[in-house]
């Protein structure tokens, strides 16, 4: 049996393997280590990120490369765009995603689009780690899925992985890429554990998984909504219907043929996302089955969102708020 | 500076009240009974206190995630600030918001927010409305030291310079942001100094000194009131519990944390100053502190005795008609 | 016959109307006026707005009330939600859309959630002006057609009109408007003329207009594509093909009910959008079409978008960029 | 200070260069051959000619959309530029970008920029490069003073100075941000001012003389190589022409601009110094101006020959791959 590690250590892993192998990878975020400016009182790095993902870099690859920064997310994500164009792979840490309020114009105006602006001849390697969804009970401004708007910029990659395996995989391909990618955290299964190679290990950018086999209906997730579909699969198939459920990973680009491959063998398909309904994935999953899917067709396509409301504080609303399996199941019965 | 013996007792009151909230936020957390990013403002209760202090309702406070202190001085009910803490219906706002979301637009209490630097120009946006309305009224923005690196603070700075609006920015420097030491994030150690960059007065205040803030504070709102504009008080003060409740402390030396206590407390600056000048006697603080206890008391049971809010409540409140 | 307006002295009549109703309507932005600080070089309202849209109402309504602001957006946008909060109905010009790379926090996080964070305690009456789309030559930072963004944020609403009347009916609306809205102005189209009502005008926000009748497919437009729909209905027209043309005007909410009325008419259906194609609302009238309208639907729903891809400088490109009749024409082809 | 007489005239040839650029793009733009937004940097050059003439290609640029003048000044060929205005596949940018995102990373011009103040970070971040690579590279921002009131000026400042970066931030002065004079929207009147809450220099300089930014920017420059962190060097300078070229002008008395222009021309005043203190002669400058004029028609011709992009291309160039 392989090794089970949580989706954070996988991050953190990856982490260490991009920093050891190539020195033009730097980190870059609040609190990434932690106490710096300290050493003379004997601390250093006493975080590692206010998750803990960024832990023992800071150790291993000095003050250089590893840089607490102010609270500045659109400054330092700016200059990591600068230090991307002219020559490092910078890794940014924003802290939540609900952040880009304060750090949009360097990914929007800047690094989805120095490429094509200058004819191709830039590059902006650029990777930015962020906390995505609620479930932590830290209410509106701290729980927002916000990759559909990183998803909708030409010129952004987005990711987002459901397991630990997948985190590091993605982690690493995304820090390679020579394009600017956006790395989504879903928050509320960062601790939870699952296997995860060891050494390095190589994901795809583009390619959905096929998280359980199935042949009644389809259900795609993203992160953390891949296990609402597991557990409403294995409900379902204790009913006799047999789901199958594809795991999105990568947002931008979208695997439209991996979507379609699926929709081919069930005919009917259920898209939950933690995000609220509108302008997000799971209108572009519904979208692409109502044109190059038609065909295959034998059912609406449901989208399992959360409400067109912010995130609520309360733990009682907070759980109301995401989808859940129950909804999925309900959604099913309903195209079934 | 002296006060109205009832003055003086309605700030120690203000004070003690936070402390003991926060305090018991703590015991909460530690009993499992809390959910939620909980920052403390045990330390910091001369800022709020001496800044409200010249205020009433038709005053505005925008704060920060640190926001249970400057909605006490305001005096929004304790109570109700429970029953949000603990996610109930019965709480300021349903419980949809939180403690990083408490608000009282009654109080003139603009939220506390999230969003490091967001508040900031809230309260220049409630200047603006004073002053197109002449209300008379001054806004305050409380912020930390490492908001004071984010955008949001220099642009609020500058336009409510070239407006002269009636705003305090107020920042209250604990030396720290999260894990990360004010001298290490910013590149000048005091934030008043940033004032020169705006043409207004910048000041500095020990925030621990009731006293100090109080006067301070005064003279800045006197002069917002007077239509000459916005000054940048900065209040030296520290938080005596870690930046939220969970935090490892690791960035910092406990016996920094210990002497802080022991000898800049700003409760005990107060009694000590207020009992060798001969104004308050300490029984009357004692008096207070029962008080205040059972007022925590009262608004933990009121909490917990408040219904959860439905699931039919996640949608609602979202728009005033859509 | 009613007199004929430009949609950019439409948005100048409904400002003057607004302003005069009620006092508590203030307006900010860079160079609403122009000129600032030099009245005593008999210099005032030297611009009016960047496009001309605010002239005369620093004029008529002073300093206090139309007010230049530095380039400070993200700052100026939380002033006016501030002011919103506290009692004033202000209205704000974003200069260009694209600017919400400096501008989104107020919006996202203040503007959208104080209302639901404070339990329903909180107004916020702020109305955003600001120019979306391609067609001027502006290139990558000053084309974009974001309005995706701020249509699936809960707790705003977004607009974007196609004509005078509307536009006038619609800004007006959004003043008066109790919630934050979005009032997006095609800068195609501004100096296009059209009738337009004198004095006061309502148009809901949240209802679709049909613009053209037909029976054979749905053509959904909003802004400038609306008028490429309509000219693709023309020449569909001139074959036998009798194409409908619904104006969305209102992205959120948005009008099911108008679309589907629409599509159980035709039972086909094309949407386009100048936005590229991912996350948006072309993919979210495509998705309502395959969940509510499926039961209506005769084929594939096709999005004829802009492509992912930022918006080109070179004429040329950015001609091509855009979509036009001929594609829509196409995409009804191909699922006629 | 003398420079070599090579220098001079490089100095000189890039300031005419700059200033027959523009004018050449106002004639097109009159007579219907150019589109798009054109702002145009005459009556600035010596603040881009200044301090590019202390760089070389290691060095960086992060520039604004008045992006001519830096173009030009980091050497960045002409009728590329050229070709990039009129929308040509022979552009700089294969006609992309256009003047506001003119752009050579070959020249460390990284762009021309819509976003006003998203240059500086861009700056900040590739002296970071230089300084994690130890390349000895000195990165310059330019920006002007209304760029000096958005949150990414106050962001970058203070990180650059917290990781003393070796980075030069030039505030280009010019009075106005469009419409709006600069006395108006700035708290202060001088962008150097802010220097103060960085803890950084703040100089300035006039920035019609050539020699006065040369001066400035090479101390400041050779500061940031030698690892002693960034300055603010405001250069207090003017726009001939408009802020774009269809201003109606209205925000400004024709007789400053006829003043300006009269008394203190960049290129005048160059021409007058280096005369005067017999350094140049009066028709090695001619000669020059032959030389650009000749140059600035060939741009033309060339951009005029060279083939539109196709529709094809405006999906390429959006990712390295996808
Ligand atoms: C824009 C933004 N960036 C980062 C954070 C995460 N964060 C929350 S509080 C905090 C530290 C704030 O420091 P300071 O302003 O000094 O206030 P203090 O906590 O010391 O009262 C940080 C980084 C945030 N909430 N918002
Ligand atoms: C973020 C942003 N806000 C507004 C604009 C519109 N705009 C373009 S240039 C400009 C004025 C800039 O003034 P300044 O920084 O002084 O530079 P100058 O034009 O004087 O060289 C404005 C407001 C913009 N491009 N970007
Ligand atoms: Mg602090
Ligand atoms: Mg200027």
């Amino acid at each position: 049996m392989p090794r089970e590690i949580s989706l954070l250590q996988a991050i953190n892993e990856a982490l260490h393997l991009a920093m050891q192998a190539d020195p033009d990878v730097i980190l870059l975020g609040e609190d990434v280590a932690g106490g710096s400016g300290r050493a003379d009182q004997g601390i250093e790095e006493a975080w590692g990120g206010v998750m803990g993902a960024t832990k023992g870099l800071y150790k291993a690859f000095g003050p250089g490369r590893v840089r607490d920064t102010p609270i500045s997310e659109m400054g330092f994500l700016g200059a990591a765009v600068g230090a991307a164009a002219t020559g490092l792979r910078p890794v940014v840490e924003l802290m939540f995603m609900d952040f880009l309020g304060v750090a949009l114009d360097p990914l929007l105006n800047q690094a989805a689009k120095l490429r094509y602006m200058f004819g191709g001849k830039a590059r902006v390697p650029l990777t930015v780690r962020t906390l995505v969804g609620a479930g932590l009970r830290a209410a509106a401004q701290h729980s927002q899925t916000l990759y559909g708007i990183t998803a909708a910029i030409p010129g952004l990659k987005t990711v987002c992985p459901s397991n630990p395996a997948d985190a590091k995989g993605l982690l690493l391909a995304a820090i390679r890429d020579d394009d600017p990618v956006i790395f989504c955290e879903p928050k509320s299964i960062l601790f939870a554990s699952g296997p995860c190679p060891e050494g390095e290990h190589a994901v795809p950018i583009g390619k959905a998984a096929l998280a359980r086999e199935g042949s009644d209906v389809t259900l795609v997730g993203v992160g953390r909504t891949v296990h609402v579909a597991l557990e409403a699969a294995e409900a379902l198939a204790r009913e006799g219907t047999s789901a199958e459920v594809l795991d999105l990973r990568s947002l931008s680009p979208l695997d439209e043929d991996g979507i379609l491959g699926s929709l081919g063998k069930t005919g009917r398909l259920v898209v939950i996302d933690e995000a609220p309904p509108r302008c997000g994935i799971a209108s572009d999953v519904a979208a692409l089955c109502v044109d190059r899917g038609f065909d295959l067709l034998n059912g609406p396509v449901k989208k399992v969102t959360a409400p067109h409301a912010p995130v609520p504080f309360s733990p009682v609303l907070e759980d109301a708020y995401v989808p859940n399996a129950a909804r999925v199941i309900a959604a099913v019965r309903e195209i079934g | 500076m002296e006060l109205p013996h009832s003055r003086l007792l309605d700030a120690y009151r203000a004070m003690r009240r936070i402390r003991a909230f926060e305090d018991k936020l703590s015991e909460l957390v530690t009993a499992g009974k809390l959910a939620g990013f909980l920052h403390l403002y045990a330390g910091e209760e001369a800022v709020a206190v001496g800044v409200a202090a010249h205020l009433s309702d038709r005053d505005t406070f925008a704060s920060t995630h640190r926001g249970h202190g400057h909605c006490i001085a305001k005096g929004v009910e304790i109570r109700a600030m429970m029953a949000e803490l603990f996610g109930r219906s019965g709480g300021l706002c349903k419980g949809k918001g939180g403690s990083m979301h408490i608000a009282d637009l009654d109080r003139g209490m603009l939220g506390a927010n999230g969003i490091v630097g967001a508040g900031i120009p809230l309260a220049v946006g409630a200047a603006l409305t004073a002053q197109v309305k002449r209300s008379g009224g001054v806004s305050v923005a409380f912020f930390g030291d490492g908001a004071s690196n984010q955008g949001q603070f220099h642009e609020s700075l500058n336009l409510a310079a070239i407006w002269k609006l009636p705003v305090l920015f107020v920042a209250e420097n604990n030396g720290y942001g999260e894990a990360t030491p004010n001298e290490y994030a910013s590149s000048v150690p005091d934030v008043a100094t940033r004032a020169t960059g705006y043409g207004i007065p910048g000041v500095i205040a020990d925030g621990m000194d009731f006293f100090d803030v109080f006067e301070k504070a005064g003279a800045a709102i006197e002069r917002a009131r007077r239509g000459e504009g916005p000054t940048l008080l900065e209040c030296k003060t520290y938080r005596f519990y870690g930046h939220y409740l969970g935090d490892n402390l690791a960035y910092r030396r406990k016996e920094e944390v210990e002497e802080m206590r022991q000898t800049r407390d700003p409760l005990d600056l107060f009694e000590r100053r207020t009992a060798g000048e001969g104004w308050l006697a300490s029984d009357e603080l004692r008096a207070i502190d029962a008080e205040v206890a059972a007022e925590i008391e009262a608004a933990v049971a009121y909490a917990e005795s408040s219904p959860f809010p439905t699931p039919a409540d996640v949608t609602t409140d979202v728009y005033v008609r859509y």
